[in-house]
Formats: structure tokens, C-alpha cells, sequence
């Protein structure tokens, strides 16, 4: 594929990585803005911890039947508390189903989680968000929905900002482009964070897409697309501060890439070890986001071992605490299948309803 | 008080809520200067501003689910599809998302949206341009699906959906956008949801339809009624949820029913009314219920279509057996 | 001869045909190393190679449609979609393609693909894990619709379907996936589509289901021969073209019927139905029609679940309601 | 939005922009091989000469309600004939409605495109490329049926190639995007023709998306994009045989922008005036594509006025005659709604047949 002539470069574009820690927690250069924010930092190492407790026990929960299939999000908690932390409470967050980490840090409760996850939709009423959206399992659907929502802050001239917040698997979707695409020529504000965590259930990274990077994919949208180390704390927060600072300010839509790795299965439903190589998840131990983080805390002061005991355990507290509420939620009646279904119920149903008051009896 | 024809009812219910609800934004393809390819938003660009009424790029899934989210956000957003034939991608929205929201969220999110879509054949227009696939949506369970037969139905019928606090699929019969005129009074007055019209009250047998088919469906009563038979003709309107108490209702006095419409036959709206029929009517029933429907073959194009869609002889002949039978 | 699943016997039929037609290929989300969510595909790739046993990206327009294209060009593509409620991306390619090529082309390109999905509740799954939808397919013209019962239905329905000229949406239900093992011979031999089949003989009234609701009514004549009523059982296993003679025949002695199925009621294909006895079979039925379905909500989550699914209990109350109609 | 420290960029890319004759059809640099071919130049500007001729008569047959709408391709022959002329018989064109002179070229006849806009299923029975893909109106959907039939090829290890062809309006539609990135990751042999006309129906490019070009669409599936001048026959044809040796070769996807401008209505159902200024449109005049290819050709003594009047009536004969014939073919029988539905009509049909043919009696 030889070309003769009179040919020009009409366009150009880059994709840009950062990271500001390293694998062993130490700074690669100068630091963010964010890495002098003790109070901060401290908080989001908490819920990182907070999250992979809570993580760990709700594998149990699900093994023992307490809840249903259940995704675990272990080793990409650095994603999560990095962008949400970033996140303002008037911004709105469109997550999946693998996010709780950045549900908890807004306040999203521990026993809506599970109860969400237990088969209960009084999980997704959230007490602390109210106006983020719920869980969303049709992958990639969502994205339309973080425009939508964006396109409603900017017209009423709101300073406020969607995030919305997907897979590998996910950047595959004809939704997630459509998005992208609509983002980019109304420039709303709506950040997409595109966690790669090099797996879409059995599906490696290199066969979901031959695109070098997720982040490119924002070219075809017209919007800046970058990738940041997402076992970096410091690296999620800042760039999303910043893409949520332009969008806030009218700058328009930004995609981010964090590349991270997915540490467990899929999900509880899934085995792994069918598909992936046992060396391949060793080799990604070395690097967690958790104790890169603490490290980093440890190095100026701002952690401890006492500090890390006492966390732990109240975090084990908060965990009971919520599982407790969790198990002791009174059932909902059976007929609240159709009592938010519309907001009046419709004549035509009355009767259907009746029906399950009498059948659900019979059962 | 204007003549106007259903198209032009169409914008003015999209005109007088946009005035008096600042959250009622227009979105879909080339529903902005070009005032849509049915000219059913013309005028509103200029009017409210390119910001309220948004012309998108061309997706569908995009339409529908940007519809969800400004809803989610207290928008009252109201998405144009072009033509039902490319509905399809907004399905799983619809499906997935905007009927459940409320459901999902137990009240916290809601999704009051009106997807409208131009529908049914009968305008010989190009492949894919002629679908009646309003079943599909009927059968989802938290959406409305609402179809106007006039000018006058259109505007009330509209603005209940504007107005309703739940997603409603409004399907326009393209058919009927310019055939006929009637007054319209821009009065903001809307018409109830979730019932069924008389639109000719009648004791020898009773006809339902809506949409465009009620047209072939009261012209079949005329000729009816010329031949001593008096039918009663209900205009569904809301098909989902149904009002199959009206229909029970009439069915209960004239004891025979033909159902007319121009979907494919098999899975039709037609198969519920018919179902209803044969569970709580079916002591009233003197004759076999009829369907009067497209075939279960795809819509052909225009030089066949006319074979294709349920005529006024169909309708009169089935009536006739209707009432033939005993 | 050995003792399969369904789920087995599903893997069964593929292999077969992917060995006796190298046209056969198969495709979808994790079907490759992974086998499938469900194991459907499992020991395929090894068995025929990555170039037959595609996984695709995470894309249902794409799924369907690529099937379209392969199979314009002459192959056999076997698609997965993961579960039903991530199918409806690709509802598009189905009704205005798959369903359409022969008609559109007049013969020209053809579409043998096969669209499987696993479908419907009662497994405890996640949000949008547990659709029944089949009613949206079985409205299109053009497609055929098939649901298997137990291992040796799937194997001989889906040899069927992989060899049938045209396109069909093969639908799983996994509820029944692991529920029983039944002796399947692997020896190719196809069932017949377009028919239904007589699960259980009986006189007194009809029971007609598909899919898992087989079980729970096949359990329900059970329970009712012990009380004297002596069913018969009907299969509906094509939903589309839908074999209503077998359902008249049947009706025309028994002179009641029941139908069940796990969808929405309004407009599911319990619907068509009751229509076509409404209309064909009118003067045998000596009892209204029942419909015994999931109500027209959203399916729950696990907690209510059971309490949307049809009973066993919910269908012998219909039974007696239509036994003691008079 | 500045950054502080530790980033690199992973990745880059650029656009290319092609052209070989300017808009006076002089040459601006070194001319490609195929500007050597005087037969190929010769028979590719009477068939755009042809397209327009008969694009013209079409609109009248639509104005007379000999035809139904219509949609014209005035202005974009170039394209058209450029890609078609660098396919070989055995590859697969997958078309929309707008792409005639494509099917012109490949042999579908001036009768079948009649017949098809007439309103008879007739027409997509194309008697010359019996492999190509017949019109498709839902757009972007064909973009898969491309992708799906690149691979039946590669599986077989043919060497042919699929082309597909959409409008910028379709580029924003999720089914595009997802063929792209799959026809990226199966490294497939298609070519995907942006045709960029500046319009989709009432929308202007920009309004379409925010991309500077459409050519880096492909960057999101991670295959190669680039521009071409669309009204430059010579910068099509050879961009697209490069396109199309290097896919048919086992080089994998690619995907062409070609720039070119909608000079009628969108259909004959639409009315430009709506929405867009003359000025834009008498501005492009100048820039016509056939025009240019023939002072080309007459430049180089391949082409004078006795040719071209030859041409002419050569045209207008070809196309009254497939007129008389389109006009002099037998109506279908209305049973032949049911006898193309399946392959063997099945047996609950055939009560629906017959009362079909007793019905359409009734009318
Ligand atoms: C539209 C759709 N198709 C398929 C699925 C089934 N599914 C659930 S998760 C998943 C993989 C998602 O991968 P990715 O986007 O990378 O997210 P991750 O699970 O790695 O967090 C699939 C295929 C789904 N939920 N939605
Ligand atoms: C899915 C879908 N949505 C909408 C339409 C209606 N429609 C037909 S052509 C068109 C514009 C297409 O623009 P473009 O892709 O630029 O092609 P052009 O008409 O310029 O050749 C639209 C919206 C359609 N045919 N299909
Ligand atoms: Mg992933
Ligand atoms: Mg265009």
C-alpha cells in the first residue's frame, strides 16, 4: 500500500498515560494537587479498605446463600474511590454493577448494597445519592443515560457533571459510541471512565478490540480521550478532577482509561480458572492499589499499623452492623410488584393485582 | 378555532406544553430547522430555541436512552423517532430502562417520556417505511402505548402523554397525518389515557380498532348501516395498558366482534382483545370472534401493499359473517 | 446412549452439525475457551477451532447482524445471545433483516442462522437475567420461534433449527438447563418444527405450555389425575408459525383450556392463543379460556419472584375454574 | 486542565487526505496507475455519466408518480464509480440507497433500480451481482452484515472482499461502530466507503459529531482511516484498490472518508430550501466530479465533444429502453407475499395464502 502523491495530514491526535506513584508507591515525579490533601487521601485509603472487606464478605454472603451472584471488584479499588472521590455530591453517577466501591464513597449504603444484590429492589432507593442512577446490568445501555442527564445540567446551567463509568467489554457497545459521539457534539459535561481491567468475563482485552488503547476510542467522538494507571489513586483523582473541572466549567466531555485488573472472577457464577492463567493473576498481585496507596500514606506520616487496626476493625464493625439490618429487612408485600409500576395504577391492573394478593397465597 | 390536520395537532400539543412546561425539551432527527420530516415539530426550533428542540445525530438507541436519563433528571423529554421501521434500537431503552425505572429505583427515579414515531402503510412509501409493530410495545410491561385516529384525538391524546408521569409511546398514523381536518381548540384541554372511545355507537356488532384502520373501520360501518346493520365501532386509543372493560362492555350488547387492524396478524394487538374475549366474554360471544389484519408476511412493497392492508370489503365481509353466524 | 441435560443436549446438537457441516459456525459473547456462561458451547473451540467457534466482541447489534452477512454469504451461523435480556439489540437485524432477505431479495439471499438465547425466571439470576420475551419474536413474519422442553426436544428442535433454511430464535429456557437428565441418542435425527407436541394424553380439558412452564404443568396434571381430572398437555415447542390445529383438535374434545407460560400476560403468545380458539374454536369451548402467566410487571427480583411465576398450584385453580365452568 | 508530571503518550495517529486532480482536473502532484488506464477512465466516466443521466430521469418518473421518492446522487458519481471500479466481480458490494452508480457499474440493471423504486421486490433480484447485499434503508445496519460476510470469506480463505458504504450521517450509529471494532479485531477483509456528502437529510456534518474528520472513526476499532477528495474519481478509485488489495491479501479492514457534497434534496420527498442556503449549494456547483474526470480525460486526448455526444444518446437510449421495460413488466402475483417468506411456506400459512388470493379479489 504504497501512496504516489499530493497527500496531507488533515488530523493528529495522542493518547497520554499517567501515573504519579509507582508499583511500590513512590512518587515517578512531581505530584498532584491532590497528594497534599491528608484529610482526603485518608478517606479514600478508608473506603478502599472499607470496599474490600465488605468485598470479601459478601463472596461469603453469596457462597452461603445470603445473597445472589455477586462481582467482586478486588484489585480495581483504586478506580473506583479515585474518580468518586473526585465527584462532587451534585455530580451524578451512571455506574455498572461492579462499582460499589464509588457507590459506598457516595454514600450509597452497605445494606442497600446488599440488599440490592439480595434480590431486593429497595437496594437501589438509595438514602445517600438520591439522583444517581441505579446499577445498571445491560452493559452499555447507561451511557446514553449519563448524556441525557448531562444535557439536562447544561441547559439549565447547572454546574454539576455526569459520570459514567464502564468496562472493556462495555467500550465494545454501539451505545457506549453513540455516547461518545453525542457527548462530544452537544459538549456536555459527562466524564466516561472506561475501567480496563483487561477482562470482559472470558474475553481478554486483545480480542475485544484491536484499538491500542480504550482511550482512543474518543476520537471517533471528538472528545480528548487519556489513560491513567488505575492502581494509582493519586493518577484516577486527579485527571478526573480535572475532566470533571472543564465539564463543570463548560469544556465539554472527556474520556478517561484507567487500566487496572480484574483480581477474581467475574463473578460468583464464573470460574476463571477456566479461562485465564494462574500466572497471569500472580504476576498482577504484586501491584495493589490498596497497599500502593498505603505506602505512599505510610512514607509521609499519614498511616500507621494502629491506624490500619483500627480501621479494620471498624470496618468489620460497619460490615455487621449492615449485614444485621440487612437480614432483619422486614419482606416487601407481594403487591408492591405493581405499586411502582406506574404512578397511579392503571384500572386495566386492579384486578391482576387482586389476583396476586389471592395466588400469591395459593403459591 | 383552527381546521387542523393531525400532523398540525401533533405540533400544536407539542407547541402549547412546550409554552407552558419549560422542562418539555424536543429531541430526534430533523425535528430542528427542518421542523421534522413530517414537519410535526416545525416551528419549535424557532420558537424555543435550538436547545429545547435538539436535532441529534442519527441513533436511535441514543435517542431513546438520552430520553431516559433527561427524565431520570426531571426533564420531560419528548424523542422522535423518523419512522417505526427504525425504532427497533430504542427497544431495549424503552424496555430495559424507561418502563422500570420507577419499578427498579421503588419510586426514586421516574421516566416521564413520550417516544413518537410516525406509523403504519398506506402512503406507498420506500422499504421499511411502513411498520405497525405497535404490539411489541404493548406487551412491555410499566410503558403506555397510545395511538390517536384525529386531529382532535392527537392533540388530547398527546398531551396526556406529555403530562403523564410514565413513560407512553405515542404512534401517529402517517396515513392519517393530512387525510382529514378537523377543529382543533388550543385549549391545553387533554383527552384520558387508558381508555377506549366510541367513536359510533352501535347495537348489531362491534368493531375495534385504532389508529389509521379506524377510518376503513367507520367507512365499513356506513356501508353497514346502509345494509340495515348497525355497528358499533370503539377506538381503542390506549392500547397499553388495554380497556378491555369497554370492550367487554359492548361486546356484552352486541354480542359479535371484529377486530380490525393493519399489523401482521399473529402476536397482534388483535390477539389480546381477541384473548380477552374468549376469557370474560365468551358467554356474551354469538359468533366467532374475527380478526381483520395485515397478513403474517413482511409489508410488501407499495405496488402489493394495497393487497396487504385490511380494505372496507374485508371488514364488511367479516361483519357479515359475524353476523351470519349462528 | 448417554444421559444428557438440556444444556447438554444443546452442546450435543452443535457439535453434531458443526462435524457434519463445515458451514456451521458458532458465535457470541464467551462462547469460545469459556464454553458459554452456561457451558452451551463448551469444548467446541477445541473441538473445531477458533475460526468456528467465534467470540465476539460484547455486541448484540453486531451478533445478529454478522449472522445475517455470514449467512447471506452461505454459511450457517448459530449465534449466542448471553441471556434474553441482551437480546433486544438485536431485535433489529432480526425483524428487518434476518426475517426479510428472502422476501426482500425474492429468493436471491437466503438466511439460515439460528439465534440462540437462554431464557426466562426462576433461577434467582440478577436484574434483567430472568426475561421471558418471546411474544416480540413471534409477532415477526419471517422467523420462527422454538422453545424446547427437556434434553431430547433441545437436541432434535435445535438439529432442526441448524438445518432449517431459514432463520430461527431458538430460545433456552434455564430453568430447565440442569433440572433433569433424559436419554439422548446422538444420532442426528431432527424433530419437526412448526408442530406441537402431545406431552400427555388426556380428555377432560388442555393444557397448553413451552419451555420451563412444561414442568409446572405437566406437575399440575399430575396432581390432578390423582383428583380425577385427566389432562392432556400440549408442547408448544414452535411458537412460530404456531400450530394451532393441534391446540383445536385438542380443545375440540376436551372442550376447555388453559394456557401457561412464565411472559407478561397482556400480549404474550397465551394471547394468539386464546384468540385462535376465539376464532376457530369457539362453539367447543364449553369454558372461558385461562390464561395462567407472570402478571403484566416487571419481572422481580429473586425475593418476590416466585410470586410473579406461574404455580403449579395457579394452574390446577385455573383448571378447576375450568372444569367447574358450566 | 495542565498536568504536572509522569505522563507519556502510549499512543498516536493521523489522518491522511488524498487527492490526485484539483477541482479544474488538473493534477496536482505525481498521478496514481490507475490515470494510466485509458479503457478503465474511459468506461468509469460513462457510467457517471450514465448515473446522472438516469438520476435525472428518475426524479421525473418520481414527478409523474411513475416511481416512488427518490433520492438523487447528484454530485457524488465520482464516489460511487470510483470504489465500484475498484472491486472485482467476486467481491460483495453492501449498499445503501444512494449508491447506484455502484450497482450500475457492478451490473445491476438500469431495470432492477426501476423496479425497486417503483415499488416491486423484483428489483433487489439483481441479475448481475447475485452475491451483493440489496439496498439497505435502516442505516448503518448493513455495516454488520458487511463484517459477517468478510468473514465467511476469510473462514473459506477466498480472496475477495466486502465494501460498504454509508453516509456521514450513518457513521454516528452504533451498528457502524461496532462493525468497525469487530472488523478490527477479526482483521476482516471490508472496506468501509464514508461517503460525506456535508448532510444527513437536514443536519450538517458538524452538527453530526464532533470529530474533526470521519476518516478517524477507525481509529476507535484500531484499524486505518484516511480522507479522500470524493469528487476526484482517480483519488477514490486508487485509495480504495489500495484498500481493497491489501484486505483481499489478509491485511485486514480500512476505512475510506470520501468528501463530497449533496447537491439535490435529500429525497424527492424533502425540500433542502428548508434548511439550507442556495449559496452553499451554487458554491459547490463549480466542484463538480464529472466535469473534472472529463477535462481530465480530455486533457490527455482520451475524450472529445463527438464522444461525448455519442455518450449522450447512447445513455438516454439505454435508459428509455430499461424504461419501456420496467414500465411493460408484469405485475406480481399477490401470493407471492407468502411464497418468498420461507423457503416452504408452512402449514399454518396456507389458510392465510388462500384467503389472501380470495380477499385481494374483494380488494
Ligand atoms: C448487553 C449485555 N450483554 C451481555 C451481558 C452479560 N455480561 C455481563 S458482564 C459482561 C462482561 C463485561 O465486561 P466489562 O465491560 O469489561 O466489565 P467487567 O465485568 O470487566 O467489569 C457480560 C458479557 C450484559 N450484562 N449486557
Ligand atoms: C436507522 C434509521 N434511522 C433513520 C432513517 C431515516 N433516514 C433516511 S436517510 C437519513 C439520513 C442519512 O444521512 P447519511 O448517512 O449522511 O446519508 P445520505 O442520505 O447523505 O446519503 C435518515 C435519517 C433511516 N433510514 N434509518
Ligand atoms: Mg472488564
Ligand atoms: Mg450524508
Amino acid at each position: 500500500m504504497t501512496k504516489t502523491t499530493d497527500s496531507q495530514i488533515v488530523a493528529r491526535f495522542e493518547i497520554e498515560h499517567t501515573r504519579y506513584l509507582d508499583e511500590q508507591g513512590q512518587p515517578c515525579g512531581e505530584l498532584p494537587e491532590v497528594a497534599g490533601n491528608a484529610d482526603l487521601l485518608r478517606d479514600a485509603y478508608r473506603t478502599m479498605v472499607l470496599t474490600r472487606r465488605y468485598d470479601g464478605k459478601a463472596l461469603n454472603l453469596q457462597r452461603t446463600g445470603q445473597i445472589g451472584t455477586y462481582g467482586s471488584s478486588l484489585g480495581q479499588e483504586a478506580v473506583g474511590i479515585g474518580f468518586a472521590s473526585a465527584m462532587t455530591a451534585r455530580d451524578v453517577l451512571a455506574p455498572t454493577y461492579r462499582e460499589f466501591s464509588a457507590q459506598l464513597w457516595r454514600g450509597v449504603s452497605i445494606t442497600e448494597l446488599l440488599l440490592y444484590w439480595g434480590g431486593d429492589e429497595r437496594g437501589s432507593d438509595y438514602s445517600g445519592p438520591r439522583e444517581d442512577f441505579p446499577i445498571c446490568v445491560p452493559i452499555a445501555t447507561h451511557c446514553c443515560h449519563a448524556v441525557g442527564a448531562a444535557y439536562a445540567m447544561k441547559l439549565r446551567g447547572e454546574e454539576r457533571a455526569v459520570v459514567c463509568v464502564l468496562g472493556d467489554g462495555a467500550s465494545s457497545k454501539g451505545d457506549f459510541y453513540e455516547s461518545l459521539n453525542a457527548a462530544g457534539v452537544w459538549h456536555l459535561p459527562v466524564v466516561f471512565i472506561v475501567i480496563n481491567n483487561q477482562w470482559a468475563i472470558s474475553v481478554p482485552r486483545k480480542r475485544q478490540s484491536a484499538a491500542q488503547t480504550l482511550a482512543q476510542k474518543a476520537i471517533a467522538g471528538g472528545i480528548p480521550g487519556e489513560q491513567v494507571d488505575g492502581n494509582d489513586f493519586l493518577a484516577v483523582h486527579d485527571r478526573t478532577a480535572a475532566a470533571l473541572s472543564k465539564a463543570r466549567a463548560g469544556g465539554g466531555a472527556h474520556l478517561i482509561e484507567a487500566l487496572t485488573y480484574r483480581m477474581g472472577d467475574h463473578t460468583t457464577a464464573d470460574d476463571a480458572s477456566r479461562y485465564r492463567d494462574a500466572a497471569e493473576v500472580e504476576a498482577h498481585r504484586a501491584d495493589d492499589p490498596i497497599a500502593r496507596l498505603r505506602t505512599f500514606l505510610e512514607g509521609r506520616g499519614l498511616w500507621d499499623a494502629q491506624a490500619e487496626e483500627a480501621l479494620l476493625k471498624d470496618c468489620d464493625q460497619r460490615i455487621d452492623k449492615a449485614l444485621e439490618e440487612y437480614l432483619a429487612t422486614p419482606p416487601q408485600p407481594v403487591e408492591v410488584l405493581f405499586d411502582y409500576l406506574y404512578a397511579e395504577l392503571p384500572e386495566a391492573l386492579a384486578e391482576q393485582r387482586q389476583q396476586l394478593l389471592r395466588e400469591s397465597g395459593d403459591g | 378555532m383552527a381546521e387542523l390536520t393531525l400532523v398540525e395537532a401533533v405540533n400544536q400539543a407539542l407547541a402549547y406544553e412546550m409554552a407552558a412546561d419549560e422542562n418539555v425539551v424536543v429531541l430526534g432527527e430533523d425535528v430542528g430547522v427542518n421542523g421534522g420530516v413530517f414537519r410535526a415539530t416545525a416551528g419549535l426550533q424557532e420558537r424555543f430555541g435550538a436547545e429545547r428542540v435538539i436535532d441529534t445525530p442519527l441513533a436511535e438507541t441514543l435517542i431513546g436512552g438520552v430520553a431516559v436519563g433527561m427524565a431520570a433528571q426531571g426533564l420531560r423529554p419528548v424523542a422522535e423517532i423518523q419512522f417505526m421501521g427504525f425504532i427497533y434500537p430504542a427497544l431495549d431503552q424503552m424496555l430495559s430502562h424507561a418502563s422500570r425505572l420507577r419499578t427498579r429505583t421503588r419510586g426514586r427515579l421516574t421516566c416521564p417520556m413520550v417516544l413518537r414515531a410516525p406509523y403504519g402503510g398506506g402512503i406507498h412509501a420506500p422499504e421499511h417505511h411502513s411498520e405497525s409493530t405497535e404490539a411489541i410495545f404493548a406487551h412491555v410491561p410499566g410503558l403506555r402505548v397510545v395511538v390517536p385516529s384525529s386531529p382532535s384525538r392527537a392533540y388530547g391524546l398527546l398531551l396526556a402523554a406529555l403530562r403523564d408521569p410514565d413513560p407512553v409511546v405515542f404512534l401517529e398514523p402517517k396515513r392519517v397525518y393530512r387525510l382529514m381536518k378537523q377543529e382543533v381548540l388550543d385549549d391545553g384541554e387533554a383527552l384520558p389515557l387508558d381508555v377506549c372511545f366510541v367513536a359510533r355507537a352501535g347495537q348489531d356488532v362491534t368493531l375495534v380498532s385504532w389508529g389509521a384502520m379506524l377510518h376503513e373501520t367507520l367507512e365499513a360501518a356506513e356501508q353497514l348501516e346502509a345494509q340495515g346493520v348497525n355497528a358499533e365501532v370503539l377506538d381503542v386509543a390506549t392500547l397499553k395498558p388495554l380497556d378491555m372493560r369497554t370492550i367487554l362492555d359492548s361486546v356484552s350488547r352486541t354480542t359479535r366482534c371484529v377486530i380490525v387492524h393493519e399489523a401482521a396478524r399473529s402476536g397482534g394487538l388483535g390477539a389480546e382483545i381477541a384473548a380477552g374475549l374468549a376469557e370474560q366474554g365468551l358467554m356474551s360471544l354469538m359468533a366467532p370472534v374475527q380478526r381483520v389484519t395485515g397478513y403474517d408476511t413482511v409489508i410488501p412493497l407499495s405496488r402489493l401493499e394495497s393487497h396487504y392492508m385490511p380494505s372496507v370489503t374485508r371488514i364488511v365481509n367479516a361483519v357479515k359473517r359475524a353476523l351470519e353466524f349462528a
